[in-house]
């Protein structure tokens, strides 16, 4: 490199704060899931339950936990100007793949745990190599990788499939104290995505790309190999949310990945978390928030009763308000 | 046009395949058959162009076309004098939702992605919220016609197509087909020279709510009241959009490629029915052809004709 | 120091660069010109590592060079300011100076040190405006220029390519720049500079190439031309006078007026404009020049003030009223670019369901050459679809059209024939009003000049007057 | 058009996951892995026994049942029951679950019912037993999505409160009682004995599923399998519809096409054979002997079309069962261990009293709901 600038670091002042702040457009999300958190805890009191109750509290992490996961993944590649529609069925994959290997024994973890993320990356990188090298849109490309592994997981599985053993269902159902190993995985998981993107070149390059591909080139990024990293990341994410979910079900299953709607549920989560769909602005944090938020509606949602038809109807009402929203401020701006 | 050719040469080799298989495929009798059977997902592509050329999406499809068949049959019940003015409705009821669509999407400047998410989420809550979880009520047997039956040999569904194609292609012709696609390929100059681009783009949301009426009516004429009709419509409409070279993003395709691309991906599938290939691994062989047509699209090829330098 | 020889590059099979040959010494100021279309920019982005070439070679220090990538330009030592703004809007100035090239300790990026550099940088360019935490979305195209120089400067490069680098400044600025420029070559660093502004030219450069058509038709010793040889270098023909005479007798009756106009951005506005007369607009950046173009035309509408025709509260209003506007951002604002020409011709007379014209003679009106109207616009040169834009308005027919920076980025061929063009309208009846930031342009078409400050009337001059006069009445404190 | 198959037909007839043929070679191919030999002659065994209990009330009989104590789990009342259900995404749960929630307002003594529904997602369902464990629920009912994934949840649940599954069962015996109609086999072979006895020798059947891999259905199609191979019919089809009635209407038009004639039809799930019935009528053709299921749309179109049908039932008014079952518990008394429910099937002679003019067309016939409070409206229907 012909770096030859004198870099000399001076006085951080006020960088905590302004770091704090840099992923301004999270701010909404969490005035919102406060909002809802004080209804929630309304909702209970008049129901005759107890919204911050350790059980319910334990309850809205574990339910987070695996979309929280997953959405964290979208994220990047969402911030990369890309997309990933794939990740359902990613993750019932990976789930398979973990606890086939596994077979209930506990000397198949580790080799399990690897196998379920090597084929994940492997996923990321075919899908990040359609995008960037077949030119394919990531809505097409995406949506074609999750038809082919959805014929692979038709053609070999007919259901449940494998077995976890005891010891690696702690990840899904020990706590320590009060926080559920689900719940840190997620934060460790969250917090590895934010360090990525706040200070690591990566990550200032995934928000180059997704601001504006041109101009990320033209300044010397290779920004193909940022958007195979990006896709590489999510499907990552997603196998480990399909390591979760097979120590949580103690097997692996064909449909948990879209039975749980983890591809269009990640991407509410990540743009009710501010981050913009075309790339190149928001964060994790949002993301975190967007995840919370869905959480408590469904923690309050149970409480109520509601029933399904309802929940969705509601969903759909809040996506659409939370984007009108942030269109709103960024205008105003 | 010249663009759109690749997606008639890949279908006519595919028709040209099944008919090897299958060689009764193209006497007129099993030809019209194929052409009914493709004609909601045609009809549902070349709604879903427009919205796509203008720069959007329409994700919102696939449960509006349950919402209308859920609604007819309970509205209908069964009864012959209500056939007509459900019709009415439902072609209202669509026009309404893409209606909201739009504002939401132009005004709200909400992405399209998320308002049409959001609209499918509303539309399949809403509409079993109402009739209380599954389907109640009945089609007539006055509407089931549209679907089922036909015009001496011509089944209605063909007829019905062939109208929605020649006003979508007389529609693209016209003025609004022309600033529709200026909204698309760059909305600030359309906008700067006279296009209402938040009208154009709305009414393309009430063409696909349209389009997506009529094909609610053409699927529950032919296969009657079910949950789950239009269960993933929306994902084969735009991938048969995309199929037909149209790009995603706007500005760029016809819709004639664009129904094409409905009626390649149709063939497709009855290729794939043909040759085996059902279940498990259709999906799969699906998604490689995907990728691979809307990747060989995407390669540019040479032109012979010289850019003009002043 | 850089050697180009046998530079060739064909896109989609269009051969737009043969043969060229370019050596730059250390220390030099080579400027390269020609028209538009002439390969200047992708000569440059060859030499950037954007395009591949087909054939020819690059040789740094004697020693041959490939690169596959714009980083790999960067490592062997060449800086590029390209023709179009290469920022993120989203970014601060200091993450976009850097970008790509993020310093890193212990494998996370220094941010205290790229802010520090950063400011120095900036601070180096004379620049107090702003901070290296400053969003660049905030900052006016001019200063977004000046984080552009930045961070070519930040490179350290051996060789610094600016393409154009100009267009988006007002006068002063541009002096700013020189003073930049002169630093770089005394530290024996080469400046590659490309421009349309022959004056700028002369100004700063040691040796000129002129390109046509894609070859090179010489390399020369600045002080061995003028600039009538080298307008017929660059043409290939004498372009007998820089600007149509004007046209003879007083101006016509007022079609459009304004009084005590205002907005946000805009003040107490009075404003006539004839029937065949040229009203030039001057003003530095940032003095309300394009928001009064917009206001007139309804894009960004007076909301005070009276106005004859109606105040327009929209552009349809605006194209209703007879008014049109070329805009001067034409890659956003102007040109549909996967259209075809005749689409793009067509598009203000259909969005209005107005009766529209042949689109052969509008093209030839034009002189659109060669009038292709299948043609995709966006594979046409700057000029050629600056006459596209053109054609798009006169289809309709105003009375009234304004020209945002109408030759920006045009070069001289088009720039005469759209001058030409602006005249034979005002003749046949139009009122036009011209905005530019080149004031020889601006002194040379105008039959009087408005200058405007920060928003409001900072007076009128006749025809003919002097650049200072006009520099005087804009930056008048 | 000919009867000779087209060059592809060995492949579409192989269209089971598998893809290649039995070793009888009946186009069936080959068997399914959750076909298990003891289960199935268990279920065979149970169709021909006789169920005790009020012969009136189908929903309180058992069959073959194993009787076991519950007096450690006997409590006085008010009770509060919960319930974890898997989904009510389709007309089936529906059905069941206002019958459920019917019986449940029988009871004075249920003075509360909790109910959290899984939207068909495992994990949901994990997290909602482990939420309504922190309920105070007296006892817990639990319609799980699927069985292996579940076991564990039901198992983390057995030792704090009295357990009831229904419907789908879990690999472990922890619950108190696992509530079910007599099974999958069941069905398949009602169905699949149906069309042997009423089909021509050599006859042509077409088979169509809804998916692959669903317990429920796999069984139904193991059944029927075994039936067909030790038939003298041809299966020249077994193709997956996803439920989709428009694609049912399709394969089987394809078929008649290709084949000329089908001479019967096997569904594992009766909501779309009014489509495929549909199929015959367009093509001009008689509809063949073919079954369906309880479901309104299809008495009705067989009694209008004069169908030589069956329609073997998963009966709905199990979900009345596990309601029943957990008072009993509560109150002290014995209840199954598994509690076979009888599964009767619709034939010609008990079509009629069936068929239900005012109940929408995707009601389920068997929902004992007749006599519940609220009928028909609140299952959609009109007196
Ligand atoms: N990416 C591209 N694809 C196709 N054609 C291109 C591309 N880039 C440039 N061209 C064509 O190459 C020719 C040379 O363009 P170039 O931008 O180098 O000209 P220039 O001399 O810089 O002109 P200007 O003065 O307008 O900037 C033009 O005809 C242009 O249309
Ligand atoms: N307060 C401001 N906030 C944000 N941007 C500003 C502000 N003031 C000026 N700008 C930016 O400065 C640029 C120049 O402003 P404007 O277009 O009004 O000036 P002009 O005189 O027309 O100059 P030119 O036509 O040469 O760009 C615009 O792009 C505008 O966005
Ligand atoms: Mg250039
Ligand atoms: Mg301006």
């Amino acid at each position: 490199m012909t770096q030859q600038l004198k870099l000399r670091p001076v006085p951080a002042g006020g960088s905590l704060i302004r770091r704090l702040s840099a992923d301004r457009p999270a701010r909404p999300v969490y005035v919102a899931l406060a909002l809802l958190v004080v209804l929630g805890w309304l909702v209970f009191a008049l129901d005759g339950g107890a919204f911050l109750s350790q059980e319910n509290i334990v309850g809205i992490q574990q339910r987070s936990a695996a979309l929280g996961i997953v959405a964290v993944g979208q994220t990047l590649v969402i911030l990369a100007g890309s997309l990933d529609l794939s990740v359902a069925y990613l993750i019932s994959l990976t789930s398979l793949v973990t606890a086939e290997i596994m077979a209930g024994s506990d000397t198949g973890v580790p080799v399990a745990v690897a196998a379920a993320l090597a084929v994940s990356a492997l996923t990321g990188l075919v899908n990040g190599l359609i995008v960037t090298r077949l030119r394919v849109h990531a809505f097409i490309a995406t949506l074609g990788v999750a038809l082919v592994i959805r014929g692979a997981l038709d053609a070999r599985y007919d259901g449940p499939a494998g077995s976890v053993p005891e010891s690696f269902q702690h990840l899904g159902y020990d706590r320590i104290g009060p926080l559920p190993v689900s719940a840190l995985l997620w934060a460790a998981v969250a917090a590895g995505a934010w360090l990525l993107l706040s200070r690591t070149r990566l990550g200032y390059r995934i928000y180059a790309v997704g601001g504006d591909t041109e101009v990320a080139r033209l300044s010397g990024v290779r920004t193909e190999r940022v958007v195979v990293a990006a896709h590489v990341l999510c499907s990552v994410c997603a196998g480990i949310a399909g390591l979760l979910l097979a120590s949580r079900l103690g097997a692996g299953a064909p449909t948990v990945g879209t039975d749980g709607g983890y591809d269009l549920e990640s991407i509410a989560a990540v743009v009710l978390g501010g981050t913009a769909l075309a790339g190149g602005r928001g964060g994790v944090a949002g993301t975190v928030g967007g995840v919370l938020l869905l959480a408590v509606l469904d923690s309050i949602f149970n409480q109520l009763e509601v029933n399904s038809f309802a929940k969705d109807v509601v969903r759909g009402v809040i996506l659409v308000a939370a984007l009108a929203i942030y269109a709103r401020r960024r205008r105003t701006r | 046009m010249r663009r759109a050719l690749p997606i008639f040469v890949v279908l006519a080799g595919l028709l040209v395949a099944i008919a090897i298989v299958n060689p009764y495929f193209l006497e007129p009798p099993a030809f019209l058959a194929f052409v009914k059977r493709a004609a909601p997902l045609v009809i549902l592509a070349a709604g879903q162009y427009f919205v796509i050329v203008s720069g959007e999406f329409d994700l919102s499809v696939g449960s509006l076309v349950t919402a209308e068949v859920v609604i007819a049959a309970r509205l209908i019940d069964g009864s012959a004098e209500a056939t007509w003015p459900v019709l009415a409705l439902m072609i209202a009821f669509g026009l309404i939702v893409g209606l909201v669509n739009g504002i939401v999407t132009t005004l709200l400047r909400v992405p399209s992605f998320i308002t049409t998410l959001g609209m499918l989420l509303i539309l399949s809550g809403a509409v079993f919220l109402w009739t209380g979880g599954s389907p109640r009520g009945a089609l007539s047997e006055q509407f089931r016609q549209l679907g089922r039956g036909s015009l001496g040999p011509v089944p209605w569904s063909v007829l019905i197509l062939a109208a929605v194609a020649a006003a979508a292609v007389c529609a693209m012709r016209a003025g609004f087909g022309h600033t529709l696609v200026a909204a698309g390929d760059n909305d600030r100059a359309a906008a700067l020279s006279g296009v209402r681009v938040a009208r154009v783009r709305t009414v393309a949301f009430m063409i696909s709510g349209l389009s997506a009426a009529v094909a609610a009516i053409l699927l529950g004429g032919f296969a009657g009241v079910s949950a789950q009709v239009g269960k993933g419509l929306e994902f084969q409409a735009i991938t048969a959009v995309v199929l037909g070279g149209v790009a995603l993003g706007g500005g760029r395709g016809s819709v004639a490629a664009a129904m094409a691309g409905a009626f390649t991906l149709e063939a497709l599938f009855t290729l794939l029915n043909l040759y085996g290939i059902s279940g498990a691994l259709e999906p799969a062989v699906q998604g490689v052809i995907i990728i691979a047509a809307v990747a060989l699209g995407a390669v540019r090829f040479p032109r012979a004709r010289a850019a003009a330098a002043s | 120091m850089l050697r180009m020889t046998g530079i060739g590059k064909s896109f989609l099979g269009v051969r737009v660069l043969g043969g060229v040959d370019l050596e730059v010494s250390a220390g030099e100021v080579h400027a390269v010109v020609g028209e538009n279309g002439a390969g200047k920019s992708t000569l440059m982005k060859i030499l950037a590592g954007v395009h591949a070439p087909d054939e020819g070679t690059i040789e740094i220090d004697g020693r041959s060079v490939t690169f596959g990538h714009p980083v790999e330009a960067q490592r062997a030592g060449v800086a590029i300011i390209y023709q179009e703004l290469t920022l993120l809007p989203e970014r601060t100035v200091a993450e976009n100076v850097f970008l790509g090239r993020e310093p890193v300790r212990r494998g996370m990026v220094d941010r205290a040190a790229m802010e520090s550099a950063t400011g120095e940088l900036l601070k180096s360019l004379g620049e107090e405006s702003f901070g290296p935490r400053d969003l660049v979305r905030r900052l006016s195209v001019a200063r977004q220029q000046v984080v552009e120089i930045a961070k070519a400067l930040s490179l350290n490069a051996r060789i610094v390519v600016m393409d154009e680098p100009t267009a988006p400044l007002a006068d002063h600025e541009v002096e700013l720049l020189y003073t930049l420029v002169r630093r770089l070559t005394a530290r024996g660093i080469a400046v590659l500079y490309v421009s349309h502004r022959l004056r700028e030219i002369f100004d700063l450069a040691d040796r000129i190439t002129v390109l046509k058509d894609g070859a090179r038709v010489t390399t020369a010793e600045a002080s061995s031309l003028d600039t009538a040889a080298l307008v017929r270098l660059m043409v290939g023909r004498e372009l007998d006078s820089y600007y149509p005479p004007r046209a003879a007798g007083p101006p016509g009756e007022v079609i459009l007026s304004v009084r005590g106009g205002g907005n946000t951005r805009l003040h107490g506005i009075d404003l006539d404009l004839r029937a065949g007369e040229i009203v030039g607009v001057a003003g530095l950046q940032g003095s309300g020049r394009t928001e009064l173009a917009k206001a007139l035309f309804g894009a960004e509408p007076f909301t005070t003030g009276e106005m004859t025709p109606r105040r327009p509260r929209s552009v349809r209003e605006g194209i209703a009223a007879g008014i049109g506007l070329v805009t001067e951002d034409r890659k956003a604002e102007g040109i549909l670019p996967n259209q075809r020409v005749r689409d793009n011709a067509l598009l203000v007379a259909r969005a209005t369901g107005a009766p529209r014209n042949g689109i052969e003679r509008l093209l030839e009106r034009v002189r659109l050459s060669p009038p292709r109207p299948a043609q995709e616009i966006r594979l046409l040169s700057g000029g050629n679809q600056q006459k596209v834009v053109l054609a798009k308005w006169m289809s309709v027919a105003p009375r009234v059209l304004l020209f945002d920076e109408p030759t920006r980025g045009v070069d001289v061929g088009a720039k005469a024939a759209i001058h030409d063009l602006m005249r034979e309208l005002a003749r046949d009846g139009m009122a036009v009003l011209m905005i530019s930031s080149e004031l020889p342009e601006l002194i040379g078409m105008s039959d009087r000049i408005v200058v405007l400050r920060e928003g409001r009337v900072a007076g009128e001059l006749p025809a003919g007057s002097s650049e200072e006069a006009v520099m005087r009445l804009a930056a008048a404190s | 058009t000919s009867d000779k198959p087209a060059p592809s037909a060995s492949g579409a007839s192989a269209g089971a996951p598998a893809g290649s043929a039995g070793p009888a070679d009946k186009g069936t191919g080959e068997q399914s892995k959750f076909f298990v030999q003891a289960d199935y002659d268990a279920q065979m065994a149970m169709r021909k026994a006789q169920a005790t209990g009020p012969s009136d009330k189908p929903w309180e009989q058992s069959i073959d049942p194993q009787l076991v104590d519950t007096a450690e789990f006997k409590k006085a009342g008010p009770y509060h029951l919960c319930f974890s259900n898997a989904a009510v995404d389709n007309p089936w749960r529906q059905v069941g679950w206002k019958t459920m929630q019917a019986e449940v307002a029988l009871h004075k003594e249920i003075t509360e019912f909790t109910a959290l529904d899984a939207e068909g997602k495992d994990d949901k369902q994990i997290s909602d037993i482990a939420e309504l464990q922190g309920k105070g629920c007296d006892a817990l009912i639990v319609s799980p999505n699927t069985t292996a994934t579940l076991t564990p949840a039901v198992s983390g649940a057995c030792p704090k409160v009295p357990v009831i599954v229904f419907d789908r069962g879990v690999q472990t015996d922890c619950p108190v009682t696992f509530i079910k109609p007599i099974g999958g086999y069941a069905f398949g072979a009602a169905a699949a004995e149906f069309l042997v006895d009423k089909v021509p020798a050599g006859g042509k059947i077409l088979a169509l599923r809804i998916l692959p891999g669903v317990d429920v259905l796999e069984t139904r199609w193991s059944a029927a399998k075994v039936a067909f191979d030790k038939s003298d019919l041809q299966v020249v089809g077994v193709e997956f519809t996803d439920g989709d009635a428009a694609k049912t209407k399709s394969v089987v038009s394809d078929y008649i096409q290709r084949y000329g004639k089908i001479d019967g039809v096997w569904m594992d799930a009766g909501a779309t054979a009014v489509a495929a019935v549909e199929a015959f009528e367009d093509a001009g053709q008689p509809v063949p002997p073919i079954n369906g299921e309880d479901q309104q749309d299809f008495l009705k179109k067989w009694s209008d079309a004069k169908l030589t049908a069956i329609a073997p039932t998963y009966p709905t008014y199990q979900w009345r069962t596990p309601v029943i079952a957990a008072l009993k518990i509560l109150k002290g008394e014995q209840v199954p261990k598994v509690w076979n429910l009888p599964q009767p099937a619709i034939t010609q002679e008990n079509l009629a009293t069936y068929l239900k003019p005012g109940m929408p067309p995707l009601h389920y016939a068997l929902c004992g709901c007749e006599d519940l409070p609220g009928y028909p409206e609140k299952w959609g229907g009109t007196s």
